[in-house]
């Protein structure tokens, strides 16, 4: 499979992007030098802790960075095009998304099909009668009763409202939808629902997903491929699998070991723990910002920072191919 | 739907019940009804008598209640000076104090919402700051001071508007309006302007920081990354949204523009109420002034419950009673 | 001291000029009116000290009787307008300053306790705060002024002048504060560290002022500085009205009252220069307090 | 013998509308039954856990566990004693309060931000006057830091000089701070990243070893609960509708939303190769 993905040409190519923070006396660096490829099709996971730089690296990419935060270099190709300068004329149209809460994604004060409607009508030259059709269609492929078109917001459950923000989110067709978080805020049943009507969607529509979470296990579950990002920077990406079973990075092994299973009998034993937390964007160390919670950390890492190896893993033990145990 | 509406009119009665309660004790207290009924020199039995006569030896209660029913049929006893009844000279005076309320609220409220989207929407422009940094200076002058340079600068420098009193005005019979004259409007434009300067720059503020509360909310993020144009955020999805705080500044600055009116009028001898009140907490008048806080408090009242009853034509999640639990 | 001075406030604060300029101008004027004695050329609220003959004198001009110069001029009764404007400050300084902390007192400590306590005294304290609310402070600060003069007997009145002026400002502030510090409240009294102190067996005294209290402040702050503002306009505005301090101890309502009598027949200076000198205050305190809410609520940023 | 006992735990909320509106209106009183006739017990030295979805009612059973909530019927013993037991003096009641201690969600809700970590942790110490000397109370300051991991060079910081994982251990040193033989862990870990989630939930069972502490664990997530616990309930809607020891519970669940539970949990044991 993963063969054939490398012989298309990706949906949306990013290179070298770095994002910075402007704060006081300081400029930080929330994502640096981030380099990926999302491939048609697919479920693209970023995955990371707090501020690893996830949502910020989905907010550049649709041009959504406002001061005093700030795209310094790299690109972002979407579909042939640099987009990093102007995206505005993509965004919704080619490229939409899904925000964490779908209490707050939804104006309360307008009915959801008048909402749907003007989100079609955004990018699809329609009528208001052939947008309001078209309106039902999508909240019926969601999941939701075509019937309740002129229902408030405030009437559904998170889980609904999540719902209706997906059918939005899909409205003017996009090739590419940037879910960040999507289900944090719901709780476990309802999350598998919409994981479920995601990966439906990749697969029915071929549209391709950029998903962000902090959840390993939905990770697991929904994606193809998993970009692991520590500290504004990559450390791991590949196939999900190859990722999760035999990770190449000494931070993914340790998140994947510290990651509570369900298991009869994991309440005896400990869990594995990475020492000390990643540090703030203020106080990143010079080299592999992991270095310092490293078991294997030598001294080029604590000088240089590593480049991606093999396509793989940004971290300097892969240097001579050889792997860490 | 039909609850809260019962509920706010509930609570429109208590307020009033409130407001009638201090209005009476201030009357019934601070006031002396006897000695400015019968003057000094009274016997010791006349004022028994009359006391007995006003009902003051009756029940605290009974007397509330008679003060709250002869409120109800507009009696609020006499002026302790010139010995008029209270009723008839806020109906003479009230007109003066509406028609200059009116005029400036209306002037407060477009420009403050005008201004107020306008500064939330161009954040940083140098416009948007001259008439922040100028809006400062509107709070932190006084408005007698706002009058009185006004009067200075277009009535004596210049000539151009009268600066006192309300002109030629025509009388209706039981209205007398300043409307329909060349020379009532004239003198309508200074007092006007005094008196909504501030509320202007409350409303603008108020405006602008809710429309700023309001693109900050993840639905506009949303929308804007679903590329909708800043036209169709901010009137399809904004301006609804800020209404309901708007509505409500809005209304209690058209109530505060009612009794703040009494600044204006004197600086400009505008025969109003509040000219009135001035003059009776002057000479310790006191069923003048508890007159005029029922008043001020029933034109509060009315003024809410109509925002109330707007809030729900705005908002359906109120209509169908739901804000209440999930604030 | 050093660690305020890398703080992230003063960094703020030094950085903005428009605070800086604000606040210097602001201790420019608290501090000629606190060492008025030692400034002013002459004490105005001496009668011995003024001469009638000084009488309308225009600024930096020689009177044409007794000759004398006065910075800012005179007023109708002779007196220096800047000696006057400095101990006028002082009055609308003094009154401020106690209004705000009478309003503040009374506010900090209702709105903790209808917030943290709730029930039906919560439902009575913002139930009264609600109808207070929808009358202007002036308009309150008037009728209770009404009343304490109704209330006090004649020879009191005027002496107790200032007194009255005070609690009718500082009641007619309070309201604010009490929203402020009761909604803040609503929300600490929801966190986990209040259910911690619970668990402790600590009374519910003892967490409204070790636990609740502290994390009130921050906006209470804020709004006191405003509130100073509005005080000393309030104040101004009362006396203008005739209604506030005597006219033998002018502040500066009183002072622009004057002033206004006489604006009309040319003797602009007796409005002129109070009027500014209000302005600079008021403005001042405005400008301070706006960057103050803006650097505390990070949010608006 | 249980160390804690829940008998037909069961409590209601009020949410109808002002009485002179319902009879205005002519509506009915609107109860919410938010935990309905819940029992369960704990042994000592065990750790039982509740599960379940938002709207469960786990967190109000916590609070009723916890002598803050009083049930609206049923009750719980813990050793013994209850906190609503009218009986109870108020050396009982602090003898009590004492043994039962909390940590919570939110590392940063948790702590007051105006206090220093040392005065954080003093506060239980004070309160329920274990120690009176100074000097003792910063020594046990100190040793109470040095069992979660942080340093004794830290009292004088304030909590957002912190972590979000460093906060949650100065919630759980300040609960130790009472001695207490029972902890309630609301949420302790679903606020905090996974690296430092391993680190908490391996804390709190190295703490339980060291002090055999009892633990009533509440969590929305699976696969943390069977890191945790010895036994399982699990709740909807208010009603326990299954209990279960975790090693059978996880293996072999009887009721469909157990199972459904389950099967929902994002879990990364999951993936195929």
């Amino acid at each position: 499979m993963s063969k054939t993905r490398e012989m298309t040409a990706p949906l949306l190519e990013i290179s070298h992007l770095s994002v910075m923070l402007k704060k006081r006396r300081d400029r930080l660096k929330a994502v640096d030098d981030l380099s990926f490829k999302v491939y048609p099709g697919e479920i693209l996971g970023l995955v990371g802790e707090s501020g690893a730089g996830k949502s910020m690296t989905g907010s550049a990419i649709l041009g959504l960075i406002d001061p005093p935060l700030y795209i310094s270099s790299g690109e972002i190709i979407f579909d042939g095009n640099r987009i990093d300068q102007n995206a505005s004329s993509i965004r919704g149209s080619k490229i939409s998304m899904i925000f964490q809460d779908p209490l707050v994604s939804l104006n309360p004060l307008r009915k959801i099909g008048d909402q749907l409607v003007e989100a079609i009508r955004t990018h699809i030259n329609m009528s208001k009668a052939e947008a309001f059709d078209r309106a039902k269609t999508l909240l019926a492929e969601v999941g939701i009763d075509p019937r309740r078109i002129n229902a408030y917001p405030h009437t559904f459950s998170g889980g609904m409202r999540q719902r209706v923000v997906i059918a939005l989110a899909l409205a003017p067709e996009p090739s590419l939808i940037i879910a960040d978080e999507p289900t944090t805020a719901l709780d476990v049943s309802v999350q598998a629902q919409i994981l479920d009507l995601l990966k439906r969607l990749c697969r029915e529509r071929g549209t391709s997903i950029i998903l962000i979470t902090h959840d390993m296990g939905v990770i697991a579950e929904t994606t193809d491929r998993v970009a692991v990002l520590y500290a504004g920077r990559l450390a791991e990406i590949g196939e999900t699998a190859s990722v999760l079973n035999s990770p190449r990075h000494p931070y993914t092994k340790g998140l994947v070991a510290a990651t509570p299973r369900i298991d009869a009998d994991s309440y005896k034993k400990k869990l594995f723990q990475i020492p000390g937390a990643m540090p703030d964007l203020e106080q990143i160390p010079q080299g592999c910002a992991f270095h310092p919670r490293c078991d294997f950390a030598n001294a080029q890492c604590k000088i240089q920072q590593p480049p991606l190896f093999e396509d793989r893993s940004a971290c300097w033990l892969l240097k001579d191919g050889s792997e860490i145990s | 739907m039909l609850i809260i509406i019962l509920r706010r009119l509930l609570q429109a009665v208590m307020v009033l019940l409130f407001v009638a309660l201090i209005s009476f004790l201030i009357f019934r207290f601070v006031g002396n009804p006897v000695e400015s009924l019968l003057g000094q020199e009274a016997t010791v039995a006349q004022r028994a008598a009359l006391e007995n006569a006003l009902g003051l030896n009756d029940p605290i209660y009974e007397q509330y209640a008679n003060f709250v029913w002869r409120a109800l049929q507009f009696d609020f006893g006499n002026s302790y000076r010139g010995a008029l009844p209270v009723a008839e000279l806020i109906a003479l005076r009230l007109p003066a104090t509406l028609e200059l309320a009116i005029t400036s609220a209306i002037f407060a409220v477009i420009f403050g919402v005008i201004t107020g989207i306008y500064t939330a929407i161009n954040r940083g422009s140098m416009m948007t700051n001259f008439i922040l940094s100028t809006s400062l200076v509107g709070v932190s002058l006084p408005t007698f001071l706002i009058g009185v340079l006004l009067i200075w600068l277009f009535s004596v420098e210049l000539n151009w508007l009268p600066s006192f009193g309300r002109g030629e005005v025509v009388d209706l019979g039981w209205w007398t309006t300043g409307y329909l004259t060349v020379s009532g409007l004239k003198s309508l434009i200074l007092p006007s302007i005094t008196l909504g300067l501030y509320q202007m720059t409350l409303i603008m503020r108020l405006t602008r920081a809710e429309m700023l509360e309001v693109l900050r909310q993840d639905y506009i993020r949303l929308a804007v990354a679903l590329g909708q144009s800043k036209r169709q955020v901010y009137f399809f999805h904004a301006l609804p949204n800020i209404l309901i705080p708007v509505i409500t500044i809005t209304g209690l600055q058209l109530g505060s523009v009612i009794a703040f009116a009494i600044i204006t009028e004197t600086v400009f001898q505008w025969p109003g109420v509040g000219l009135l009140f001035i003059n009776a907490v002057y000479f310790v008048d006191i069923p003048v002034m508890s007159a005029y806080l029922l008043l001020v408090g029933f034109a509060f009242v009315v003024i809410n419950l109509v925002v109330d009853l707007l809030y729900l034509l705005i908002d359906p999640r109120l209509r169908d009673g739901q804000l209440r639990k999930e604030v | 001291m050093r660690r305020f001075l890398q703080s992230d406030f003063f960094y703020d604060f030094s950085n903005t000029p428009v605070a800086v300029v604000s606040f210097v101008v602001f201790m420019v004027i608290i501090l000629a009116a606190v060492f008025a004695n030692f400034i002013a050329p002459n004490n105005p609220f001496d009668p011995a000290s003024l001469n009638l003959m000084n009488g309308f004198t225009p600024p930096m001009q020689a009177n044409e009787f007794t000759g004398e110069v006065f910075l800012m001029g005179t007023d109708d009764q002779g007196r220096d307008l800047f000696s006057t404007i400095l101990y006028g400050l002082r009055i609308s300084l003094f009154v401020g300053i106690m209004a705000v902390m009478l309003a503040m007192v009374m506010g900090v400590t209702l709105g903790l306790i209808a917030g943290y306590l709730g029930g039906w005294l919560d439902t009575l304290i913002m139930r009264f705060a609600d109808i207070q609310m929808t009358f202007p402070s002036i308009l309150v600060a008037m009728l209770i002024y009404g009343v304490a003069k109704g209330v006090l007997p004649p020879d009191l009145r005027y002496e107790m002048s200032i007194a009255v002026l005070i609690v009718s400002i500082g009641l007619s502030e309070w309201v604010p504060f009490a929203r402020t510090v009761r909604g803040s409240t609503l929300v600490e009294r929801e966190k986990e560290y209040i259910t911690a102190a619970k668990m402790i067996g600590l009374s519910k005294r003892q967490i409204m002022l070790l636990h609740v209290l502290p994390n009130v402040l921050s906006p209470v702050l804020v709004i006191a500085t405003i509130t100073f503002a509005l005080a000393i306009i309030a104040e101004a505005t009362l006396s203008f009205l005739g209604v506030g301090v005597p006219t033998t101890k002018p502040s500066l309502g009183t002072l622009i009252r004057i002033g206004q009598d006489f604006l009309f027949s040319g003797e602009w200076w007796i409005l002129l220069f109070p009027a500014l000198t209000l302005l600079a205050l008021a403005l001042s305190i405005n400008l301070f307090g706006d960057w103050l809410r803006d650097t505390l609520n990070p949010k608006l940023k | 013998m249980s160390y804690v006992t829940a008998h037909q735990l069961t409590r209601h909320f009020d949410l109808s509308d002002p009485w002179i509106v319902r009879q205005i209106t002519g509506c009915q009183k609107q109860i919410l039954t938010a935990v309905d006739q819940v029992s369960f017990s704990i042994k000592k030295g065990e750790t039982y856990a509740l599960v379940g979805e938002s709207g469960s009612g786990k967190s109000t059973i916590a609070q009723m566990v916890s002598g803050l909530l009083r049930p609206s019927m049923g009750s719980v013993h813990i050793d013994g004693h209850d906190f609503h037991d009218g009986g109870l003096d108020a050396m009982s009641l602090r003898r009590m309060r004492q043994r039962v201690q909390m940590v919570f969600q939110s590392p940063y809700a948790s702590l007051n931000p105006r206090w220093k970590v040392g005065d954080i942790i003093l506060e239980p110490i004070k309160s329920f006057h274990l120690l009176d000397d100074t000097q003792a109370q910063q020594k046990r300051v100190a040793e109470l830091l040095d069992q979660v991991g942080l340093s004794a060079r830290d009292v004088n910081k304030y909590p957002h000089e912190f972590s979000g994982g460093q906060r949650q251990r100065i919630s759980i040193a300040r609960a130790l701070a009472s001695q207490p033989e029972m902890i309630i862990c609301d949420e302790p870990t679903s606020a905090l990243d996974v690296s430092v989630q391993a680190q908490v939930l391996n804390l709190l069972k190295e703490l339980q070893r060291e002090f055999l502490l009892t633990y009533l664990f509440i969590s929305h997530d699976l696969a943390v609960i069977s890191t945790m616990a010895n036994t399982i309930g699990v709740l909807k809607n208010g009603q326990l509708v299954e209990e279960e020891a975790a090693s059978k519970l996880l293996t072999n669940p009887k009721h469909d939303y157990t199972k459904m539970l389950l099967s929902s949990a994002p879990d990364i044991g999951s993936i195929k190769i």
